[in-house]
């Protein structure tokens, strides 16, 4: 399927997600001799999924290589290279596994710049990916984007969209101060999304993806196209108009654009990755309270995975997933409150829009 | 090798063979979509997991990875329940909970497998401490590939079971390979003269094709575990198909076909044709009984979605 | 000083923070043949703090012994002494160790029992310590309650005072069914508590720690004890009645008896040993709105550290971390307004009110 | 060892006299609570910070841990900037964001200091890394204990840095000590031993209390490491106060204060009166210069709290 970020503008084309990442890590790596990938199987051919796949070819061994396991070593090993100067950019095919590197991506990372007086820092880029359906199970399942964003010194990116990262990582590949956790989602990368060369690049904050007056809907990562879908078919069947941010920074979001949204509907989704509990809806009702608990006219709704690990059946993942129709009732109970009478959608959620997924994993 | 008659030849070659046609049907289920879950298939690995279960004693206990298809069966998981939790429905182990990556069946003595490499290595230490504790002559054994050696987990595992002396059994399944990645680029070092320098025995097994001598390996090796001290034993092995999935991966270029022909000639499953003739029917039986079983199992409801968390 | 969770009753006595947790330690491996202390330092002179030291003379070596440095390691071998039926309690001297066994700790110890239909489970208990104040610096100060409380399977704690360790550890050692993460706080070791050994035992969960109805303030760990001494404070220069709740378990908390308590007060202060961000706040803020927005009659006043990596100076550090009269003023601003011209206490903090804290660290 | 008239020898001891005087001016000021942070003091061990970084070039790097008074002033940081921080001022190196166990002097080569034992070793890796591919003459050192060694991350380390051949020395200070817990209970190797496994070439020197053969030894070391393969350094030393702080702790019972005793006997700084007797004065006057710099420096204050987070 084919999902839309931004309205179509002058020169637009289709690209896929890995496609986007592969153009990026190629030019950020053209652009930046100072740039080099490490991770396991970046130089195979799969590639990340497609997304470094032949760049050590193009660029060497010496600037796209394999890595033994050693979550924790490679992200010490980025830090040092990037003190001196490089500029790292490392693998995690399933964020799950970034928890082995947590003690240098939180006790050392993060506090680099400042524990030391802003005298030395480490930008880099570590790029983990959320998986999600086909049995993944509990442990290539999570999400962590709260973990992360809850710790200064980071700065946390979910790109929803091909634009998004196209826009994005330029601004953060050999340009950003510090270090970035981009936390990708394997459910986008093989999906096509129409971008554009031109128009005002998405910011490393918040932004917009769709407006509406009548009901807002904070989303981030894949939800953001869920809820984008989600928007058209309410829209088609009622007219309602649902405004989508997509959250897109989680260290860094726009709050005053998700509060003036609100303030103008009133009405609040949030559909996040990962839990609700203690995530990112937290932060959101957080944020609105801290300015005014009246900018809620009722209780917002919130979708997230069920608060249980991930289960590997099918017919479980179905119920833990927020799916489709779940998604536009959300955002129906809302508007019209909970007997809205509209009619949902039988598609129940991007693992059907998306039927080929099948791994790789 | 013993002969195609020999008594205890029969019983580890018939659970080998068990091992691969289960797998064998796996692929043939896969492209149904009956299994959603990723599958990493033991096929060319068979003999390690029979060997070695079949030398352990029924409460020495097994931690292993995502690939662990063989060490499930050969431990003496039942099929049935394996079957229907790669179906991800309620009669499974776990009731569809777990799916292939995270095999188990504590009554038998498998331990919950895990998808994070390496990550079971020192529930293996803890066991087996806690049997030393309590002066039982059971051992514990964590299975994991050559890559998993990497981890840091490793070295603090082996110098943890060194210093304490606990029972642990590590066996290394070596099919050189961590996804497409061979050994070489991964590693500095040698297994066996890396453990030693913990002061744990180390015995690198060249034959793992040979189901009999991996057993008496293990023996060996378990024996000695059991009188309280660990033991590191690498099994070199062979990986037929892609990393996970169903598929071969030769046309990818990462690897040499030839390499794998070549370990095939010594794999008793296919050169034994007469014992896989003999044998098959009432396998083939056992799976139909399984996989029938999994069909009609029910897949678990939102009755089942939050249960078990804390 | 002496601080006090509830009123004194028949039986009471004065008893350390530290003592609390040697005596829990003491009965737990008493009671429970299968418990066992392992960490760095727990058989040495120093004893983890006070809190473990001579078991290992008493219980022997088998049952309370040092281990190299293996965090991850160390963790990996307690779910596997656990799952053979033994009750592992190990010890982090500082909580910033733990994210070196965060992948045994979220990836294993908190899916293990639904990851496998509920087959097994490894029930243990993590003692981990937050460090504040004397340079304690950017790498021995951070408290992960909200970290570890995302992740559905583990049971976070913070015990505020000696009587909640006195009531909750024996529920948690060798009872409880799983993993669970005590986060303790340093400056509380040596801070002396009133306790009662008749009474209501503290649950697994918030309870009211002073009652009150102008004002509901949520507070976590040490800052129970600073809201405590506010409230008095408060009270005797202006009569106004603070409600303090320990929230006391981070991951489940009596959300009920929060909301009740804003119903009641419609006036909050959250008084948390973390950052705020993606914080304890947020899912306080986040458990008030869903049910009801209009709960809270104005934005909330939220305590915690800084939103940065904590600074060394000592300087730095008495404006990172909430003062004594930061958490009155907070409390009075919700009571009466910013204007309230109540004399703010010159005493700084729990650092000034405990002088003799220089460690050991 | 070289007699009291030689000039290097006179350099070297000059700068270990430097530390140890500087140490116990910190010790003397502790008690006035002007320090308020933990210290990690490095006396009886400032012979491997003098010998290891006059055998650097300035422009090596050093990534060392919170016990590294000893590295930053041998690499040459300045001592005014480094009481400010300990002080916690403006004046600090980190403007009192660092303090004690974190001190760094990037401009001469001593990178940030970790209080997380074994977190800088992969740094200097990836430093090293980076030198190798602009094939750059210089050197990354990684500093840390004999407890540190006990960390998976040391492992992971090892076998990417022999893979890729960086020119990463680990120099190990061993005092025998992590906190209260001795070496053989910690530890199930040796690790030179260990080292070599890892096609690392590695020696142990006894004599780490002799500022010149420590100078020698790291000299052969690091022409060998910038020649393009790592090299494990360990050095034996001994750590006479308390773990952290500035206290002695031989009363606790946990160590014989027979064994610091026998080391102190080859202690120069002890032994070599004369020589401690002619350059104390200069020493002392730079110290009060660089505390009077520190007494003066202003606290940082709300202006700083929220600077160079990103
Ligand atoms: C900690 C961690 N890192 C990376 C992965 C991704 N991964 C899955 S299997 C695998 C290769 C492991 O190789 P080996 O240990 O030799 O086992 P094998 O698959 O060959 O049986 C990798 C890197 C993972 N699951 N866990
Ligand atoms: C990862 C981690 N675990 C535990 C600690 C607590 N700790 C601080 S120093 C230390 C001992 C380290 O010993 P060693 O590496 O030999 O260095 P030394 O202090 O002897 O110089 C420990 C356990 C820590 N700082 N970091
Ligand atoms: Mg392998
Ligand atoms: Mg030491």
């Amino acid at each position: 399927m084919t999902a839309t970020a931004k309205k179509p503008q002058a020169a637009t084309r289709v690209l896929s997600y890995a496609g986007a990442l592969l153009e990026t890590m190629d030019a950020g790596l053209g652009q930046h001799p100072n740039a080099f990938i490490m991770g396991q199987g970046v130089d195979d051919f799969k590639g990340i999924f497609g997304s470094t796949t032949n760049l050590h070819k193009k660029y060497g061994a010496a600037r796209v290589f394999d890595t033994p396991l050693m979550e924790e070593g490679m992200t010490g090993i980025a830090i040092g290279a990037s003190l001196v100067g490089d500029y790292p950019i490392t693998t995690h095919i399933r964020a799950d596994f970034s928890f082995l590197a947590m003690n240098q991506i939180i006790n050392l990372a993060s506090k680099y710049r400042y524990m030391f007086g802003g005298i030395m820092s480490c930008p880099m880029l570590i790029r983990v990916v959320v998986g999600r359906s086909w049995g993944q199970g509990a442990q290539h399942s999570q999400s962590p984007q709260a973990t992360f964003a809850h710790y200064p010194g980071l700065t946390v990116v979910m790109p929803a969209t091909s634009q998004a990262i196209l826009d994005m990582y330029p601004q953060i590949i050999g340009r950003h101060p510090g270090p970035v956790i981009s936390i990708e989602h394997r459910l986008l990368y093989n999906l096509d999304f129409t971008v554009s060369d031109h128009g005002k690049p998405i910011p490393l904050t918040s932004y917009v993806a769709r407006e509406g007056k009548d009901v807002t809907v904070v989303a981030t990562s894949v939800m953001v196209v869920e809820a984008l879908r989600a928007a058209q078919y309410i829209h088609d069947k009622t007219g309602i108009e649902a405004e989508i941010i997509d959250l897109n920074s989680i260290s860094h979001p726009d709050w005053d654009l998700v509060a003036n949204s609100v303030k103008k509907t009133g009405k609040l989704v949030i559909a996040d990755t990962s839990w609700s509990e203690y995530g990112v809806a937290g932060e959101v009702c957080r944020q609105l309270v801290m300015r005014d608990p009246g900018l809620l006219r009722s209780p917002p709704s919130m979708l997230g995975m069920a608060y249980a690990p991930c289960p590997t059946a099918k017919s479980l993942e179905d119920l833990y997933y927020p799916s489709q129709h779940e998604t536009v009732d959300a955002i129906l109970t809302q508007a019209r409150g909970g007997r809205h009478g509209v009619e949902l959608p039988s598609e129940r959620s991007m693992t059907e829009a998306f039927k080929k997924f099948r791994g790789p994993f | 090798m013993a002969g195609g008659n020999d008594e205890l030849y029969r019983r580890l070659f018939k659970t080998a063979l068990l091992i691969r046609l289960v797998e064998e049907r796996i692929i043939e289920l896969y492209p149904s979509d009956r299994i959603q879950s990723p599958v990493h298939l033991s096929i060319g690995q068979e003999a390690v997991s029979v060997g070695v279960c079949d030398a352990l004693r029924p409460d020495d206990l097994v931690f292993a990875t995502y690939r662990s298809h063989g060490f499930y069966i050969a431990k003496g998981g039942r099929l049935d329940a394996m079957f229907a939790e790669l179906y991800g429905r309620l009669g499974g182990v776990s009731k569809g909970k777990a799916g292939s990556m995270h095999l188990s069946a504590p009554e038998v003595g498998l331990m919950g497998s895990s998808a994070v490499v390496a990550s079971t290595i020192p529930h293996a230490v803890g066991a087996a401490l806690s049997f030393k504790r309590r002066s039982l002559s059971r051992i514990a054994v964590a299975v994991f590939g050559d890559g998993a050696t990497e981890e840091g987990v490793y070295h603090e595992s082996l110098n943890f079971a060194a210093l304490m002396k606990v029972p642990a059994l590590f066996i290394c399944e070596d099919n050189g390979l961590a996804v497409h990645s061979h050994r070489p680029v991964r590693q500095s070092y040698d297994l066996r003269r890396h453990a030693e320098v913990y002061g744990i025995k180390c015995r690198r097994f060249e034959q793992g094709w040979d189901m009999l001598a991996v057993r008496e390996a293990t023996l060996e090796a378990a024996e000695y575990t059991r009188r309280g001290a660990p033991f590191v034993l690498e099994i070199a092995t062979a990986r037929y198909k892609e990393h996970v999935g169903v598929g071969e991966d030769f046309h990818f270029g990462y690897r040499e076909k030839a390499d794998i022909d070549a370990w095939k000639k010594h794999d008793p499953l296919i050169s034994d044709v007469d014992l896989v003739k003999a044998l098959t029917p009432e396998i083939e039986r056992e799976i139909e009984a399984a996989v029938a079983f999994a069909e009609k199992s029910a897949s678990p409801g939102r009755a089942e979605l939050l249960t078990d968390v804390i």
